[in-house]
């Protein structure tokens, strides 16, 4: 067991569900890395908020990258080096706010790339305001007298949009969550991760979550079953809603090459610019 | 008569051709194959086009001009035109030059028009010829090729060959339809006897035919390009299209991103796997990626940004020429970081200008800026590819897989440029923790807010931003043109209107083109400041003459102004050049 | 001991209490409380805080400065200190005056360091205490106010109310502890007899605790702003939170959108409509607004944008302060457009200058950019609100109903201004068409992209810019503070600091603070640029100094940069300065 | 009937299917005014490429604005003054790939506008790259080997996000289009209307379309249904798959008030201030 931290002060508040991503994750990569991968194959990008800076407590190769856009760094990454495992970490903020474009669009081409979204409710590191995935009526600084706005269905949005592979977790179960992440990486195409993760400071439903989680038992048979099971607003359920294997972008684009490896040499581009 | 209606071009004095028609109906296509066998003979040629930010309908125009000497830009005023519709032949009918011939669709006009007697207007019922000749799609470009080569004296086997080599589609009609009309130029042809005499002109050695922008995308991909982001936006998007085409020949990739912002972001992750990457985009797109070219100067990216300017703001016009974008190339991108800007003066240049700033940006490990503009990105001229290929000097590029003990991707250095590693089980192992950072950050790449260590991270960067800076001087900064007179600046396509004015300008000047406008070669510039200058633009307020003046202790005679979107017409740019001398 | 001790001001030594902690502890809330009571007594304040990028733990301290004199910045060194926890302690163990009190949480750490003979360290077992008093969620910062309130020689009465007043939960367990703590001090604060003279200064009338941000968004609501768009940044979010808060009696709207592009084009979208509106960000966030900022200048659309920036680039260093983004700012948007810039110097001035723009901007039709900094944005002051309202000219706003022939959105007129009308049944007929276009358009606001409207229209707009740079002219350009010695150059926060700094500097010298930025007030500056200069600024690369000597023949003796994202303390600033005269 | 043309020269290529969409606008638009809407209070937004050029083409008060942010623009319009009826054109490049953010949440927020999206399956415009949506295969010239991104299902994503009225029309039936843009205008909410619109430049698919356009006969009875059937991909139906009343955003921040009629004075608010 690689411990996969790094000398960091680690600057979430006591009690955050980010703690329990932070340990599932290194748990995952603990697994891909028992079963062959290696590790300096596996990096990751991560958006600005709370949930960013994981970036800085996990002893990974990556990119800290702008508010919103970690996930369109992400498929940069994967294209030049299709080899690497890319893991990229999204707030509800940045993913579905900010970044909402290339996560659909991520998720439309398939790439194969995990993304792992912390649904805080909120925007944790900006000091609470209201997110993309708060509910109606929720009291931040920027809505003081409370959201007009109803919040999205992450699972449901990312399937239509084209994930083949779409799970939910808990922060404060961290081994299935382990086990999905798990899963995810090793998922051939776009994967989505809904992390159900409370925040202490400003949006603390531990108990709300406790009280309604439930447990998939399995793979929903068909794409409205799944649909209408993580769109369930009473139940709160984990687990995998989809999995199919379709082409994978990076894989149509490239084939087997591998642009960073298999680069033409200055002497050669002159020789075939020249002639 | 010969002698004024001869498209043998003169010492000096460029023929040109101008075909016009509506969009759709395969202008420019036209005036390039006509530009490309030009060029294959032997002659200098300048393709430019006029076109409308629509697909078809409208009124479109392309010229070719044509020497034995070189041709830096297009003429206005041409010696042969074909005017395809009614549209074209009235827009077009004072563009001649005296014993100009002027071709025209008969069946789209009766020609009633006033016109220059020297000119000699021949009306051809192209309309009733394709209903003769086509079943179903008919193509009226034909009528122009083969006018244009009845004119030029090219052979009808040619003619067919061309065809057939150049329009995949419908040959067989096309040919035949060309046929007719080639024949009934031919007569009109003989009585002038204008043949080109094939082959007395020494073939120049490598030429091909390049737009701004080809040429763009082959300077990048001979420093290495592995991969182009962008998002279409005209003038900058045949630079997508070029290296989409490319891809597996080049085996580079051109990823067509639902966004420039996307283009911008997965361009740096493709940076930070080891790809050399490019972005391209004009004033409106690359507003859209400042956010990331920040991030490429805090994450010490090197990234290739090309700029293709049109008239601005905001959408302004599409399909347009201008240089009002110089201030937003200079300073863009929130906090301090070092970056160069350079512009090219010349599709040549446009080659060996990218991959010099592509190697820079890796030397430095910073964003790099190329500004051009669309008459520049979009005209098309000869270019001796392999010489210029080979004039070209780069840097090797490095080989990155040595070992350190451990890596800190920020490490701080002598020239405050970090050492760089790149992911992967292939580039390093497991103990390699590479980390790239949009926070301030420690030489680990791990953030940090503490008030010595954003200091200490500034002043590293800064010194490397010298550096940089410093490393231009290894590259040609500026050039010039003209061996006395007064002094002319000016940069991008600008420089090209000025070469080809200087060969009607009763004055000889010196044209300085900044080639490098950020930094500014002001030791270069030291032998040219003592003299009142001019300075010419694409601008409405004079931004170049404005950043020349901040910057060197200089005296402007007269700032020359064109901001209507189009090209100076090289004759009338001599006028205005002799006005200011002369003031 | 009376004397050193003292917390009560004396001329030109303002005094500072500073309170250490983690995040989450309220410790800015206790500054700000303390602070607003001080003002409300009659004493010129000035609250500051320093906080990392989180929400619970790490270490932040606020403090307050305050003095019978305006005090223009926060000191560095303290005469109190209340130290919540241990990290707090030892970061401010050397931040006291001679004389001063350091009190600290004995429950969290041993006193065991070393320590100035001078200051006097008191513990006192905040957390045992707390232990008592509180079930659920304790509130260590009501001791801070207790022990504040007790050096400040407030009473017990009137900490209870306070408490009472300002925090809402749990009321009774925050009074009883507060109670506690305040007579764990009193002792020592009767043996020091500290107590501010109740009333003996005169109320300031009207003034009023104001943070940078609150003025600029009552600045921006008194020149009849109806909308704010925004994506939270910080230093720029309070703005929106402010706003936000008022919906109701200020029936303006703040609205929170999904980014910055958003928040940009639904402000130009209610510009249209009629509304005055604002929008803002930090530099990241603003650089996401470019493309909509350029639009703005096409489609001569009144809209202010407020920067306040933090360190960059990129993301940078969020909680901080830095004035890296002054060429950013003047050369944003991609084409040529008409803009102004401007920064305030002081909370007041933030007020009046945000009015000030917003009304320019309704009267050019043009887009109008605000820059401050964290520093600045964040930092609280005195401020007579209702005196300053009332200085603050503002043209009356124009009746837009009156109805005209044909009415053409961009009509050509003497001074580049076109009426402006707006759509819907309320504000014209049926016949009434407005088009606003980001293409290049004719005089009716339809498009175009021929040769003589493109110049046309750039022309036009290039008049209207003109006249906004020449009506900056009506309102205060420059500000200078002092009357003789050297010239130092600075704008924004930069200004208040340099104004401190001056009460401790042995040589006089006179701040010459450049409110508009662009245009500079070329003319007003002449006075001053005979002399060498010093220039002050928070940039690494020193811009103002460059912009400055861009535009005006200035020697620069001294260019004083500060960038590790922490505002100058005063006492240090002076000593630069003495340093640099000397030099 | 009014003509609600204008004197800019019309310059879509001959058979496109954007000539159809600006009749059936126009013939909307004079259902509307007919039934008492002031034709003042009517204004649109466009978006920039063929679809937006019917900014110049009609007769409306408005915005042309930029690429992929119309909708956003008309969000601010309607919000300063919510009497306004505000009709935004966009293309499929741009209210789903530049600016795709927008629309999903313009949707999310409910608010009072219809959003008519040309779907041209390419970006016509620039000379015919592909679009998001864009056939698996689509040729054009950033794709010169074919796309290898399936498309977005627009109106099972639009109701997704939120959307209460949803509804395909086809340029070639304007009689058809017009009723559902003057059903979208009356509807309270957020309206999507798809409009197949063949590009007879690049993407010709008007013999295809005629083979495979349905009628709804009525709306569909759930949202599931209504997703299947607006998903079918042998099918082309033509007619409302969704229309429900939810609150509307700008009425929740609004109430009754009307931002741009209801200002205080510069003296009242001075006076406000000062005290
Ligand atoms: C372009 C840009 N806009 C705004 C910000 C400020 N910002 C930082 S984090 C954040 C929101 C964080 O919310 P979320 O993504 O949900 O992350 P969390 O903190 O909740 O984990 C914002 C708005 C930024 N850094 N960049
Ligand atoms: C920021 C920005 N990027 C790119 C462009 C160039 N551009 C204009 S229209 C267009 C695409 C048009 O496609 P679509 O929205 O589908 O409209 P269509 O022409 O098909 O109706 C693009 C990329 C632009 N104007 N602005
Ligand atoms: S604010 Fe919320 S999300 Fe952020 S660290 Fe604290 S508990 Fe976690
Ligand atoms: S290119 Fe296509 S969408 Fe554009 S006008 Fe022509 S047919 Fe219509
Ligand atoms: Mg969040
Ligand atoms: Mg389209």
């Amino acid at each position: 067991m690689r411990e996969l931290g790094t000398n960091k002060e680690n600057t979430w508040c006591t009690g955050c569900g980010n703690f329990g991503i932070l340990n599932a994750v290194k748990k995952a990569i603990n697994s891909l890395v028992a079963e062959g991968v290696p590790l300096a194959d596996i990096v990751m990008t991560s958006g600005i908020g709370c949930h960013g800076k994981i970036f800085d407590y996990l002893a990974l190769s990556g990119i800290y990258g702008l508010h919103g856009r970690a996930i369109a760094t992400a498929e940069g990454i994967k294209l030049a080096n299709p080899k690497l495992t890319v893991i990229s970490f999204g707030g509800d903020g940045d993913s579905l706010g900010e970044g909402l474009e290339h996560t659909l669009f991520a998720a439309k081409r398939n790439i194969d790339l995990t993304l792992i979204l912390h649904n805080n409710g909120n925007y944790g590191l900006t000091t609470g305001q209201f997110s993309p995935l708060s509910t109606l009526g929720y009291k931040g600084l920027s809505t003081p007298f409370g959201s007009i706005e109803n919040p999205f269905r992450p699972i449901p949005l990312l399937i239509e949009a084209g994930a083949t592979f779409a799970a939910r977790g808990f922060s404060a179960k961290p081994d299935h969550l382990a086990s999905l992440i798990h899963q995810a990486a090793l998922h051939k195409g776009f994967s989505f991760i809904e992390v159900m993760q409370p925040c202490v400071s400003y949006n603390n439903n531990y108990t709300e979550l406790n009280n309604t989680v439930k447990m998939l038992d399995i793979v929903p048979a068909n794409l409205n079953q799944a649909i209408d099971l993580a769109g369930d607003s009473d139940n709160v359920y984990l687990g995998v809603f989809v999995r199919k294997q379709l082409p994978v972008y990076n894989e149509s684009l490239l084939g087997s090459f591998i642009p960073v490896k298999e680069r033409f040499t200055l002497a050669q581009r002159r020789k075939m610019l020249g002639s | 008569m010969l002698q004024t209606n001869s498209l043998l071009p003169q010492m000096n004095k460029p023929k040109t051709i101008l075909i016009g028609g509506k969009a759709g109906e395969g202008v420019k296509k036209a005036a390039q194959v006509i530009a490309a066998l030009l060029c294959q003979n032997g002659y200098h040629v300048f393709q430019q086009d006029d076109y409308q930010s629509l697909i078809k309908g409208g009124h479109n125009f392309s010229g070719v001009s044509f020497a034995e000497e070189p041709v830096h830009t297009g003429y206005q005023k041409a010696d042969l035109i074909v005017s395809l519709d009614k549209r074209s032949l009235q827009t077009h009918i004072n563009d001649c030059n005296s014993g100009a011939i002027h071709c025209f669709n008969s069946d789209d006009c009766l020609q009633t028009m006033d016109q220059d007697s020297s000119v000699t207007l021949l009306g051809y019922p192209l309309n009733a010829m394709m209903k003769e000749v086509y079943s179903k799609p008919s193509n009226v470009s034909m009528a122009a090729l083969a006018i244009c080569f009845a004119w030029l004296g090219y052979s009808e086997e040619l003619l067919c060959d061309t065809i057939a080599k150049e329009f995949k589609r419908d040959v067989e009609d096309n040919i035949r339809y060309a046929k007719e009309v080639f024949k009934l130029c031919h007569p009109d042809f003989l009585s002038t006897n204008l043949s080109i005499p094939q082959n007395s002109i020494p073939l120049l050695p490598g030429a091909r035919l390049l737009s701004g922008n080809q040429a763009i995308a082959q300077g990048a991909w001979l420093a290495g390009l592995d991969f182009y982001y962008a998002y279409p936006m005209t003038p900058a998007s045949s630079i997508l299209h070029y290296l989409a085409l490319k891809q597996q020949t080049y085996k580079t990739f051109a990823i067509h991103a639902e966004s420039e912002l996307a283009a911008a972001n997965m361009a740096i992750g493709s940076v930070f796997a080891g790809a050399r990457t490019a972005i391209g985009s004009s004033g409106g797109g690359f507003a859209l990626m400042q956010e990331a070219f920040s991030l490429a100067g805090m994450a010490e990216a090197p990234l290739l940004c090309i700029v293709s300017s049109r008239p601005g703001p905001a959408t302004g016009v599409s399909t347009y020429t201008a240089q009002e974008d110089l201030m937003f190339a200079l300073y863009q991108g929130h906090g301090e970081f070092g970056r160069i800007v350079a512009s090219p003066d010349s599709a040549a240049r446009a080659l060996t200008l990218t991959a010099e700033l592509l190697s820079l940006a890796w030397e430095f490990q910073s964003p790099v800026i190329l500004l051009t503009d669309k008459h520049l990105s979009e005209s098309s001229a000869d270019v001796a590819v392999s010489q210029v290929v080979e004039s070209c000097s780069l840097p090797d590029e490095p080989n990155l897989t040595e070992s350190t003990d451990t890596y800190n991707r920020y490490e701080f250095t002598d020239n405050g440029v970090s050492p760089l590693r790149f992911p992967g089980s292939d580039f390093g192992d497991d103990s390699l923790m590479i980390k790239w950072n949009s926070h301030e950050h420690h030489p680990s790449g791990l953030r940090t807010d503490s008030s010595e260590s954003i200091k200490a991270m500034k002043d590293k960067r800064n010194l490397k931003s010298r550096g940089l800076q410093e490393a231009t001087k290894n590259y040609q900064r500026i050039a010039v043109y003209g061996d006395s007179g007064p002094v002319v600046y000016a940069y991008g396509s600008t420089v090209l209107e000025l070469r080809e004015a200087a060969k009607h300008c009763s004055y000889k000047f010196r044209i300085v083109a900044l080639i490098y406008l950020l930094p500014l070669a002001i030791d270069d510039l030291q032998d040219y400041i003592r003299d009142e200058a001019i300075v010419v633009e694409h601008s409405s307020t004079g931004t170049l003459a404005t950043y020349l003046q901040q910057n060197l202790t200089l005296k402007i005679k007269k700032s020359i102004l064109h901001y209507d979107g189009r090209p100076f017409d090289p004759i009338e740019l001599a006028l205005l050049i002799e006005e200011a001398i002369d003031a």
